[in-house]
């Protein structure tokens, strides 16, 4: 090799200073005493390399950056050659930070993908390249011994979440979870979360219907609405209570909440409501008595009471 | 098929000829560009000491000078150098996950144009027995010196195609 | 096992007769002279049936659908046993056609992908799992040795074109392609066809722009329009010959032809038209003298005549 560029380290914190040398052999030239090393910072020329000819007839050159702060940048050894500069060797300098610490860590588990998805928050920029890996295993209790390992999700790149697929799951038994951020500076880890899957459930909401006025259903009354819903298919097996809110179209009221329905009602009465008014309307649930996250809202059904 | 008077080569074959070497220039270019941007090895004249110390061979196309033009001379040098010059991408596998696709099309198109003149001196039976073999293959034994290396026979390339497509033209002249 | 059926070809051609054997063990039940072995297609008991006790005490039924012209059913095998049917065994039988000879097989370069796409025609429904496969090999001359082999293409599920990747073509050399077909009752071969890849090169249309008066460029003549175009990026390399066709936005006149343009031109003067009067115009381009295809048209470009 004509000349060679050696690092220490080629990845510092952003700040910190960062040496390199540069060794060029006598086979790659004549090395003479004018023979003069230069290092070139991207495409700029810099000043400060400290040179000199090693007992073995090499020549080498130490350059020190006292606060490199360049997140990435192309370090090029030179030589002065004839009338111009010969690059012999380049290194690509790094600077960033250790990762610091992933939160708001979140876990859903998911009915339709029949998956666990755990998302969080990174932190700052690291300006490095930054690999979160979701880690997990299985417990009992609240998740001081480990039972079963879980094996590590992977987030796509770039991405601040992942799925756990049903496989590596036991739905209704505790489970420790946490996220681990690695970079060349250091390793972080977030705290732990200690749940059941199930109890993290996230239902789709509820479907509404206007109940239409036929032989078996009577008109509502002035200032009243018939309604009917069901929950979400997949989660029929689940035991759940649902909200309703209602609100006027027009003005600025509120809403209104009707709570503790049942999770499936095939004629529903709303009174108490204001004669030939438009309202709008919304349901969602929520795994019940035992815990789990309230859906989002459903779709808005927008419905008018009967005159009086 | 017409043949070109200044030769007696089939003028679809030197249309093709033409055609592959403009693509292959436009291939290089791409390369050197994309060295440039993204590793600021931008001129060749930068790393000839580099070069020297990785032994690249050169091609000769002495049969194809104008002043003494020997047409199946000139052929086997162009099909000889093209071989070359494929053997020394080859070489650069691994130049980087950026420049890959660019580096394998460069060598497929390089690949194409060298047996489209091989089978071109088979029918002209100034084929030898058999194919030349690309020679010892120079070892990059870092990832800037297969940059380097990526920058210096490109070029090298780029020169060799400038003289080849003056000859090819020359020879298409109607 | 308790009981199986047996059958010399689950697949016959849609209209064949088709023949199934149930054999039962003795193991199974205790096999008397009343007991009756039934068949059902689907869900429908079949009637025929010939059963006879066999020496070593096991009981057999065979069964011909002489003209079986299901595409697909299922055939079970029952017992009588007790007051209902117990099903022992199940066979599944599919009806259809060999494939016939795919047929209008055209290949097509793309200089976007690199790869030559060929497309075909199917032929008529076999009601069976068809599998099309694309192969070809390359060749010197008129394809009638084979020089180098190329790997199959095998299409996406149900797609009827296949796209051949660059690192399998030789661009300037001759091919063979064809297309095989192939299912239980048969296999079928297309036609061959002896190609170039580059000499069925598919050119995306040229861009065409409209060349505003600058001090350089004089405003146009009345009924004269001044144009400029650059063919598609990707083909530069390729000499190429492109024609421009115009019509009056207004009126049912049709369109007319300027033949044998360059591939490039920075400025075009179109003159022989109506003045102030506003046009449409579209171009497109073909490798030349060197075979190819026509490119598509390009997007029209609207453009109005000088006043006189």
């Amino acid at each position: 090799e004509c000349g060679y560029i050696s690092l220490p380290a080629p990845i510092v914190r952003l700040g910190d200073p960062i040496t390199a040398s540069c060794i060029i052999n006598q086979n790659c030239t004549k090395l003479g005493p004018e023979s003069q090393i230069r290092w070139k910072l991207e495409t700029e020329l810099q000043p400060g390399g400290r040179q000199q000819h090693l007992p073995n007839g090499t020549l080498q050159s130490t350059i020190t950056f006292p606060h490199f702060n360049h997140s990435r940048a192309l370090l090029s050894c030179c030589l002065h050659w004839g009338n111009g500069l010969q690059i012999l060797d380049q290194a690509e300098l790094q600077a960033g930070y250790p990762p610091t610490t992933p939160h708001n860590l979140s876990c859903l588990l998911n009915l339709t993908t029949n998956s666990l998805m755990c998302q969080w928050e990174p932190g700052p920029n690291t300006h490095l390249s930054t690999h979160f890996t979701l880690k997990s295993f299985k417990s009992r209790g609240s998740c001081q011994t480990q039972e079963d390992s879980i094996p590590d999700c992977v987030p796509e790149d770039g991405q601040k979440h992942c799925s756990i697929p049903r496989k590596h799951l036991q739905l209704y038994q505790n489970m420790s979870i946490w996220v681990q951020a690695k970079n060349a500076l250091g390793t972080s880890t977030s705290s732990k979360l200690c749940l059941v899957p199930m109890d993290v459930v996230k239902l789709e909401p509820p479907t509404l219907w206007a109940l239409e006025p036929s032989p078996e259903v009577a008109p509502a009354q002035p200032g009243c609405l018939r309604l009917h819903w069901e929950t979400w298919k997949p989660s029929l097996h689940i035991e759940q209570k649902c909200e309703l809110r209602h609100q006027p179209q027009r003005g600025e009221s509120s809403w209104n909440l009707v709570g503790a329905l049942p999770s499936r009602s095939l004629q529903y009465e709303l009174c108490g409501l204001l004669p030939s008014t438009a309202y709008t309307l919304q349901m969602r649930c929520t795994r019940w008595p035992l815990p789990g996250h309230w859906s989002d809202w459903s779709p808005r059904l927008e419905l008018t009471t009967a005159q009086r | 098929t017409a043949l070109s008077p200044a030769s007696s080569l089939p003028r679809s074959f030197l249309l093709k000829c033409l055609e592959q070497v403009r693509k292959i220039q436009a291939d290089g270019a791409e390369l050197q560009e994309r060295l440039c941007a993204t590793h600021k090895l931008c001129h060749p004249q930068e790393l000839v000491l580099l070069g020297h110390s990785l032994g690249l061979p050169q091609a000769s196309l002495s049969s194809c000078s104008s002043q003494a033009l020997q047409l199946t001379g000139c052929l086997s040098q162009l099909h000889g150098g093209l071989v070359l010059y494929r053997g020394l991408l080859q070489a650069l596998a691994g130049i980087s996950p950026e420049l890959a696709p660019t580096l394998d099309i460069l060598q497929l198109d390089v690949t194409d144009l060298a047996t489209n003149i091989w089978l071109q001196m088979e029918d002209l039976r100034s084929a030898p027995a058999s194919q030349p073999t690309p020679g010892t293959a120079p070892t990059f034994a870092s990832a800037f010196q297969r940059r380097a290396g990526g920058v210096l026979v490109v070029s090298k390339l780029q020169s060799f195609l400038e003289l080849a497509y003056r000859v090819l033209r020359y020879l298409a002249e109607p």
